[in-house]
């Protein structure tokens, strides 16, 4: 396929071996990341264009590198360390970070963007709740080159937390946009790209294409090994997969299911593939009928064809699970979980109920062609077993409501947790209130155990703790889960140096071009 | 001066077609089932965020004040903030007019072009093979959904043939084409970048096609109908029986004669196809307005959907006036 | 001079255009009866129902098990593309003849009465001609839920104002003519004239627009589909059928979207023919 | 010049095959006037479109049609080209339908001259304003750059005659060049015609349905029926003495102002689908024998060009039955049924202000059993005055009553008490309801009961001489005549006080229009109701009126018994009128000439006629004229006693 390439060599004689072509499905939504919701193409770009103190290490897994989640480092930071009690934790900033405006990055920098952050109240102020971090005075200069964290209380998720938070706007140039109406220059940030991290924006074409160049400004080590990249929207997978094929692209990030199993086939390209923890499962509301009936949702999970899905849905390009723990995750185990496809006791569940047969809609989010897939297989299998499903696609904006109303029976949902580690994840989907709770579960115990986990450290101590919770979410069942699906991505094999990124957002610095 | 008059009457008759508009997309979009707020704040935001976060786009003021703040704003020409980008309406739709403009004005006034000529060219052949042959094609290509012509567009055009650069945007990035109105093609010409003409011409070709396609049989029928019945008419036949030239009676007496229905229908062509560019701006990633508003649309990012159904609908308007001002023009008939 | 056995002399033409004319309507007209036909007996037609799922697998081949081999989700094509007429033939028809009646009642109401009836009317219609489709269609289906009865809603909304124009226009020349002259000397009530005299008459040009717009409304459900705005998965569409199954286009499985796409492009074809043989012999008649 | 020999034209379609001429021979000199004459469907602009050599599609076309030795229908691309236009140029029966819509008429006459003359640039626009004027056309340097919608019907036939003149052609053929004109212009217009042949030399064919307003201009003139040549000759002889049964029927069809009554001739013409192998009209003639009806009759040529296909021609001399009028509609007996009070009617424009005045303050009385004709020019308000008293139009002031209520204020019955028929037969009739429908439907506003209605149908219909069957068609299955009938019985179904004739028969045929107004002087004979009949042809109102009223603009401006103001006309206009209505046998009294078309007149103050009115003096321009009785009539013109004087001096 790649041979296609040379009759229009007029249009793609441009750029040099040194740029990186990368196809997203689509635009950033916001270059504000105090401002954006969740937008994954906006969060992988902002990775690596805002100047992150603190990131995760590479690691290795089989044959290919992948971003380490236990293993925190500090990059934009000289260090991020806690004192004795691990409250007060002491950012030191590495010396001449520049920003494209010239100015040094300093402390000063590091204060404005969380006083921005607390006065946004909207992501980071949500997250670093969870931390004690909740007002503007926590943060403290010490001096040019030194902040200070005063946490309300000492937590185990520090260095997770400020890794997805800790990044820095440039405060003296931003004051030069900020008005008395808005004195955080959030007008200006809408509209321009921050500056400072592994990349700047050197070209932004709204809608349709970003250049990065690598930013000469950083002193530190990894620094971006591409000195151009070039990431252009391209909605449609169809297209995608055919410019990667002609060469037109290097990276393609929007193709997904049958598409990626072809393209192992083809000349040229290669598909890098890796195990995730990406995670894929039912939730059922626990307060709304007929799920309120835990025999109910035991017959769903009777009911879900587990094989059949990772088949036809993911080519066998999945790790099926036991727990709903993800696999990977320390601490997981497949102690007391029941449920595999089998009709009969579907039913045999359902009748203990007292029903024979109930029904509810399926929600999965519209235009994602996985969710859909799993939503037909799940509504034939569920139907055998008396379980009638509507499937009902929701767009974002209506599906983020009814969310917060907690109001959907029965939702897909695909994740990867943030923190590999099952506290962050009681804390994120299981304890009462919590975000991604959308079951709108709760359970005295595990509530009790996750309150115990914030004091427990010794590893051993810990493990038994995760075994306990994960029998108590086998009986309660608030989630059927359905699958780990592993991570692949089409890429030109001249590619080079992906790392594959655990919370999905790929690091560009990584990546090179072998001409 | 009768035109202008007459423009002028039919602006004023706008008036309240496009405040009906207004309103009613007010009302709609408040109306539709989802929240536009939740979706730019994380998941760990809490009702507290949230009334932040609406009371900034002044969504916790009471309908009939945010309904005349958002009309007071549309007199200063300030369509809203966008909520999801956090930046004015005003210049992001700016932005992604200009592509879809260029897209469809040049698709229908081509589609056009071609119509009065195979239409007439058509009709001057009536009911022999080329005629029916013509006819037939047009209404295949009418029958096609523009996402699937797209396609196999690209797939032959792109993929196996390579004649037409890569289906991912507007223009080649490498001709550092400076945007001022958004539509690259004008652009390119304003500043005189002859490698960006190019590229912008090149990228056009096939989403260009796809809508000549789409659109060429109703004005293909349309000028061929309405040419037959001038090449039927009694004036005509006296022009013929009078001995003129051919070449003055299809420039005197068919050409104008034939082209005077056709604005009306070409308006509304180019009225529907500015509101369905979507499909084929998703295939061509083409990032114009249609994408903008839908996305707009599902994330319900009220000023962006509000703005994006006023301009529609003033284009839709607008163009009919032209139609309209153009009909009377051919038409000495037409009392304005 | 005169040589009577000179040959006559022939001009030719004739009615070809009528015989044009008829074969458009005969093969529109029997595309569509045969599509019919499928919508009708489509579970007699294939083994397989529309959303059955072939444990087997997905992407089968056509052949063997599945005349036209299965879709991504391993369900039959063939049986996918014959249901799927049900709902694409019956959303445009049930559409494009609500908006007839709709329009219609509007047109008649502001042709005939004129002065600010009409303005508003027309005003009206104005507005929701240049409202964008897609939008209407989000809204009735973010509004009403994404049923059938929704759908033929939206696409009736969009197609409503062209009638509602096509038959004022009608109306404002009719009212003129003599015989509605001559009806109201004759004592008819306003209701009588509209219903018995105007009402038969300017549905003349509607007749042969109905046919074509029936096209068109297939292709605007397609776009739907393809955007996520229409029939909801798995109900066998055509749009969202064809939507689904371009990627495998690109990676040569043509039977997953090929189908569907030829069944929809022959019934608009269908249409199209039937409307523009129609409009033949409309402007044949008035020639 | 013109020789055609010979000439069969079958038009062949699927399913249907009409003989549209059948060895049609006839010749045209340069110099001559040639009037090709006969109804509706005869064949008349075939002959036209053969010559031109512009025969419809599917036509099968045998003889010869010979021009200046050549045969048009074997002429092939180049040669036609050549020929059209600067060898047969035609004018075209509907002038404003020839005309481009979207090109000046300037515009078209340059083409012309451009094409044929050869000339260019200022020549021809120099060219062009000459030709205008010599058609009679004022100002022509501004209506070169005119539309043709801008044109009235006159100055559309003149832009039309220049048109073909400026082709240069040897043969001008003019095809019903003042069907649709008003009286007072088709003379002019005819006159054009005899000019271009005495002055330029050119063979004119002339077409017309109507042999009497036509004679007067030819040389000769061929008769036309159902595509076969039934008598050529010499104009002043097929006019006073012609021989065939059909020339006869046809000249007795057309209604004179001098009173003769008009002979209706029963039936009509046959749609033939081969050469006859009989006399055509042979059903129709009341002289007809079995070898009529067997044989076709050859053509035989009589003395001095004259020749005839039959096989009885008469030679009795064309007697004008004069009426004896039943005066028996006893006027005092009668009731009053209609009174219009100083009625005005504006017809406002859409936007803005102003308007047309079309009524300026006409007052009538009708009584039942009484006719009352209204005459005048197109546009004088004729249709108003009928809609005004069908209570389709709103009075700006004045009062109408029908049978003593305010057309205003009448209920849905009342309403039905008056009636109208139009002028259009078919148009009137709802094109997608049946004929039982429509005669129907004054019924079913006065609640008849179905079985009654059905039965009242039948009476009414059985009246208009129509069979039962033709109850279940539609209106497009009927012909005009047909469709006048019904039209009749829907006005007369209901037994209305009161019916208004719109110009019934202007847009039928000659024979029609002679069988129809046979019907409505028996309607309008009946007592129980009074009947107003308008026309713009003064010679139809004769046979049956009792009264006659000449509007002009809107104005009443004589009025009177109809036989006084017949033969004894006093206004200007009425003699204007009168003297321009083609009158068979006697030639023309040449009385009062107007100066100017209807719509280049400008009512300003004083007598609306001012501006056309040869005698017009200061006092007419500055003064507006009331009705004056002068004997049996009244008329408002205050020279009414000078005219006599006037005319006979000017005729000197
Ligand atoms: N284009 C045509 N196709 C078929 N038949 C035609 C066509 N034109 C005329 N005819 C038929 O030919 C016959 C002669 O028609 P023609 O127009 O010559 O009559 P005419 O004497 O000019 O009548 P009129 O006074 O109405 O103009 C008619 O029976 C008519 O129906
Ligand atoms: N609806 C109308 N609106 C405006 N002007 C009108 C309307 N109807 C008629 N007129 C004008 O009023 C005048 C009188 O018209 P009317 O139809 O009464 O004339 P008429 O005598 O019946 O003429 P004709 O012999 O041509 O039928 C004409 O100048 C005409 O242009
Ligand atoms: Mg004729
Ligand atoms: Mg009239």
């Amino acid at each position: 396929a790649g041979s296609k390439s040379d009759p229009k060599s007029g249009a793609s004689a441009g750029p040099a071996a040194s740029t990186l072509r990368i196809a997203v499905s689509s635009y950033l939504s916001s270059w504000d990341q105090d401002f954006v919701g969740f937008d994954l193409t906006a969060l992988m770009l902002f990775k690596n264009v805002y100047p992150y103190m603190i990131d995760y290490g590479v690691t290795t897994a089989g044959d290919s590198q992948i971003l380490d989640t236990a293993n925190i480092t500090p990059t934009f930071a000289e260090s991020f360390e806690p004192d004795s009690e691990q409250k007060v934790w002491t950012l030191k900033l590495r010396q001449g970070v520049k920003f494209a405006s010239g100015n040094e990055m300093k402390a000063a920098d590091v204060k404005w963007s969380k006083d921005r952050a607390f006065a946004a109240q909207a992501n980071v102020a949500g997250i670093y709740r969870t931390i004690g971090l909740t007002k503007a005075e926590q943060v403290v200069v010490k001096d040019d080159y030194t902040v200070e964290f005063h946490q309300e209380f000492p937590s185990a998720l520090t260095r997770q937390i400020q890794a997805i938070s800790l990044y820095v706007f440039d405060s003296v140039e931003a004051k030069k946009h900020a008005t008395d109406a808005d004195p955080w220059a959030k007008e200006w940030f809408a509209k321009n790209a921050p500056t400072g991290g592994y990349f700047n924006v050197s070209k932004a074409t709204q809608g349709q294409e970003i250049e990065l160049s690598a930013n000469t400004g950083y002193p530190g080590p990894d620094g971006a090994k591409t000195p151009t990249i070039r990431i252009s929207v391209v909605p449609a997978a169809a297209n995608q997969r055919l410019q990667l094929q002609a060469g037109d692209i290097d990276v393609a990030l929007g193709i997904t299911g049958q598409d990626l199993q072809d393209l192992k086939k083809v000349d040229g390209v290669k598909v890098l593939s890796a195990a995730s923890n990406n995670q894929v499962a039912i939730q059922m509301s626990v307060t709304n009928a007929p799920f309120d009936d835990v025999n109910v949702r035991k017959a769903l999970a009777y009911a879900v064809p587990y094989e059949q899905i990772i088949k036809n849905v993911y080519n066998n390009d999945a790790r099926p699970t036991k727990s709903l723990v993800p696999l990977d995750m320390p601490g997981y185990s497949e102690t007391g979980y029941p449920f595999g496809y089998d009709l009969d006791k579907a039913k045999a569940a359902l009748a203990a109920s007292g029903k024979t047969a109930v029904s509810s809609e399926l929600v999965f989010e519209a235009n994602n062609d996985e969710q859909q897939k799993i939503a037909i297989q799940v509504q034939a299998e569920a139907a055998k077993a008396g379980i009638t499903l509507k499937l009902t696609p929701l767009d974002p904006a209506t599906l983020g409501e009814r969310r917060t109303k907690k109001s959907i029976p029965l939702q897909i949902t695909t994740g990867q947790l943030w923190v590999n580690d099952v506290e962050y994840m009681l804390a994120t989907s299981f304890v009462k209130g919590a975000a991604l709770n959308y079951s709108n579960y709760s359970n005295p115990e595990i509530e009790q155990i996750y309150t115990k986990s914030h004091t427990t450290v010794d590893d051993a101590a810990r493990k038994a703790l995760w075994t306990q919770v994960q029998s108590i979410l086998a009986t309660d069942v608030p989630w059927v889960i359905i699958c780990q699906p592993n991570f692949n991505l089409p890429v030109r094999e001249k590619v080079a140096g992906w790392v594959q990124p655990m919370d999905g957002l790929a690091r560009l610095r990584y990546l090179s071009a072998s001409a | 001066m009768r035109i202008l008059r007459f423009v002028g009457r039919r602006l004023l008759q706008l008036i309240p077609v496009l405040l009906g508009v207004v309103v009613l997309t007010f009302l709609l979009v408040r109306v539709l089932p989802g929240d536009p707020i939740r979706s730019i704040l994380g998941p760990n935001a809490t009702e507290a965020d949230a009334a932040a976060a609406r009371a900034r786009f002044g969504l916790d003021q009471p309908l009939w004040k945010q309904f005349l703040d958002y009309l007071g704003g549309l007199f200063t020409g300030n369509f809203g903030t966008s909520i999801q980008s956090g930046s004015p309406v005003s210049g992001e739709m700016a932005l992604r007019l200009g592509p879809t403009l260029e897209l469809v004005v040049i698709a229908v006034a081509i589609a056009v072009v071609l119509a009065i000529w195979l239409g007439i060219w058509s009709a001057r052949r009536a009911d022999r093979l080329g005629d029916h042959t013509v006819r037939i094609f047009a209404l295949f290509g009418n029958s096609i959904p523009e996402f699937w012509l797209g396609l196999v567009l690209i797939l032959v055009g792109y993929a196996a043939l390579g004649w037409f650069p890569a289906p991912s945007g507007r223009v080649d990035p490498d001709t550092n084409l400076t945007p001022l109105t958004g539509a690259d093609l004008v652009d390119a010409v304003l500043t005189g970048n002859g490698p960006a003409m190019a590229s912008a011409a090149a990228h056009l070709v096939l989403p260009v096609l796809t809508l000549v396609i789409g659109v060429l049989a109703p004005l293909l029928r349309s000028v061929r109908a309405s040419a037959l019945e001038v090449l039927h008419s009694e004036a005509y036949a006296a022009a013929a029986a009078h001995g003129l030239p051919e070449r003055t009676l299809l420039r005197g007496y068919l050409r104008r004669a034939t082209l005077v229905r056709l604005p009306s229908l070409a308006a509304l062509v180019f009225g529907t196809a500015i509101g369905s560019t979507v499909l084929v701006e998703y295939v061509y990633s083409w990032q114009g307005f249609g994408q903008w508003a839908l996305r707009g649309l599902l994330y319900r990012d009220y000023p962006v959907v509000q703005a994006s159904v006023l301009i529609i609908a003033l284009c839709y308007v607008l163009i009919f006036l032209i139609a309209d001002v153009v009909h009377a023009v051919l038409d000495p008939r037409v009392r304005i | 001079m005169a040589d009577p056995q000179l040959a006559p002399v022939v001009i030719g033409g004739g009615d070809r255009d009528r015989r044009f004319a008829r074969a458009l309507i005969y093969v529109g007209g029997a595309i569509l009866v045969v599509a019919a036909l499928a919508a009708v007996f489509a579970p007699l037609l294939s083994k397989w129902g529309p959303t059955e799922i072939d444990p087997a697998g997905t992407l089968a081949t056509p052949g063997g098990a599945h005349l036209l081999g299965t879709d991504g989700n391993g369900m039959d094509v063939w049986s996918r593309v014959l249901h799927a007429a049900r709902i694409d033939l019956g959303i445009a028809v049930c559409a494009v003849a609500l908006a007839v009646v709709v329009g219609t009642l509007l047109g008649l109401l502001a042709g005939y009465l004129g002065g600010w009836v009409d303005d508003v009317l027309m005003r009206i219609v104005d507005i929701f001609q240049a409202f964008p489709t897609f939008i209407l269609a989000l809204a009735v289906a973010a509004l009403l839920g994404d049923g059938f009865g929704n759908l033929v809603l939206t696409i009736a909304a969009v197609n409503a104002p062209a009638y509602a124009r096509l038959v004022r226009a009608e109306v404002r020349t009719l009212r003129e003519m003599a015989y509605i002259e001559a009806a109201k000397t004759s004592g008819a009530s306003m209701f009588g004239i509209l219903w018995r005299h105007l009402l038969p008459n300017s549905l003349t040009p509607v007749r042969v627009i109905a046919p074509l717009n029936c096209g068109w409304a297939m292709l605007t459900l397609a776009g739907l589909s393809f955007l996520g705005l229409g029939v909801t998965v798995p109900t066998a569409e055509w749009g969202s059928m064809i939507s689904l199954g371009t990627s495998d286009v690109v990676a040569g499985r043509w039977w997953t979207s090929v189908p569907p796409g030829l069944a929809l492009l022959v019934c608009v074809l269908g249409f199209s023919l039937l409307g523009e043989g129609l409009q033949e012999r409309a402007d044949a008649k008035r020639r | 010049m013109l020789d055609i020999e010979d000439l069969s034209v079958v038009i062949r379609r699927p399913g249907r095959q009409v003989a549209a001429l059948s060895n049609v021979s006839f010749s045209v000199a340069p110099g001559e006037v040639v009037g090709l004459v006969g109804e509706s469907g005869g064949g008349k602009s075939m002959v036209a479109r053969a010559i031109v050599g512009m025969l419809p599609s599917g036509s099968h076309a045998t003889g010869r049609v010979g021009f200046d030795g050549a045969d048009v229908l074997r002429m092939d691309a180049a040669a036609l080209a050549k020929h059209r236009g600067r060898g047969a140029a035609i004018c075209f029966q509907n002038p404003r339908g020839a005309l481009s819509p979207t090109r000046t008429v300037g515009r078209q006459l340059i083409d012309r001259l451009v094409t044929h003359q050869g000339m260019s640039g200022d020549r021809a626009v120099e060219s062009a304003a000459e030709l205008f004027a010599s058609v009679g056309i004022r100002n022509p340097g501004q209506r070169l750059r005119a539309y043709p919608h801008e044109l009235s019907g006159g100055m559309a036939q003149r832009v039309m005659i220049s048109l073909a003149a400026g082709c240069a052609p040897s043969l001008l053929i003019a095809d019903e060049p003042t069907t649709g004109l008003d009286v007072t212009l088709t003379a002019e217009i005819l006159r054009q015609f005899r000019h271009a042949a005495d002055t330029d030399g050119r063979g004119v064919l002339l077409i017309s349905h109507d042999l009497a307003s036509i004679a007067e201009v030819c040389d000769r003139v061929v008769v036309l029926y159902a595509g076969t040549v039934v008598e050529t000759g010499p104009a002043a002889k097929v006019l006073r003495e012609p021989a065939h049964p059909y020339t006869r029927a046809l000249l007795r069809s057309v209604p004179d102002v001098g009173g003769g009554r008009v002979v209706a001739t029963a039936g009509g013409m046959p749609l033939l689908t081969a050469a006859p192998h009989d006399c055509p009209f042979a059903p129709r003639c009341a002289h007809a024998t079995d070898v009529c009806r067997t044989t076709r009759p050859e053509t035989e040529k009589l003395a001095d060009g004259w020749s005839l296909a039959c096989f009885h021609p008469q030679e009795a001399p064309l007697s004008v039955v004069n009426a004896e009028k039943s005066d028996n509609a006893a006027t005092e007996a009668g009731r009053i049924v209609l009174r219009v009070e100083d009625a005005h009617v504006v017809y406002r424009s859409r936007f803005g202000s102003g308007g047309h005045h079309a009524l300026r303050g006409v007052s009538l009385e009708l009584r039942t059993g009484e006719t009352l004709g209204v005459v005048g020019e197109s546009g004088c308000g004729k249709s108003t005055l009928a809609k005004l008293i069908m209570g389709l139009v709103e009075p700006s002031a004045g009062a109408v009553a029908v049978a003593g209520k305010d057309v205003r204020k009448r209920s849905r019955v009342e309403r039905t008490r008056a009636q109208m028929v139009f002028q259009d037969p078919i148009g009137s009739l709802s094109p997608r309801r049946t004929v039982a429908d429509s005669i129907a439907e004054p019924l079913r506003a006065a609640k008849v009961s179905t079985a009654d209605r059905a039965r009242r149908v039948e009476a009414a219909l059985g009246r208009m001489e129509l069979d039962d069957s033709i109850l279940t068609r539609y209106p497009h299955e009927l012909s005009g005549g047909q469709a006048q009938r019904i039209g009749i019985a829907r006005a007369l179904v209901g037994e209305p006080d009161l019916i208004v004739f719109d110009e019934p028969t202007s847009a039928l045929d000659v024979t029609v229009q002679a069988q129809i107004l046979e019907v409505i002087a028996d309607v309008a004979a009946d007592a129980g109701h009074g009947s107003v009949f308008i026309s713009h042809d003064l010679a139809t109102v004769r046979g049956f009126a009792d009264r006659v009223v000449v509007l002009y603009l809107g104005r009443v401006v004589e009025e009177g018994p109809v036989d006084e103001v017949f033969d004894h006309p006093r206004h200007p206009y009425t003699r204007a009128l009168l003297g321009s209505a083609p009158r068979l046998g006697a030639t023309r009294a040449a009385d009062v000439q107007l100066v100017k078309d209807l719509d280049e007149a400008d009512a300003a103050t004083g007598c609306a006629l001012a501006a056309r009115c040869p005698f017009v003096t200061d006092t007419c321009r500055s003064q507006e004229q009331t009705l004056q009785p002068y004997g049996e009539s009244r008329a408002a013109c205050w020279r009414v006693p000078e005219l006599p004087a006037l005319i006979g001096k000017s005729d000197s």
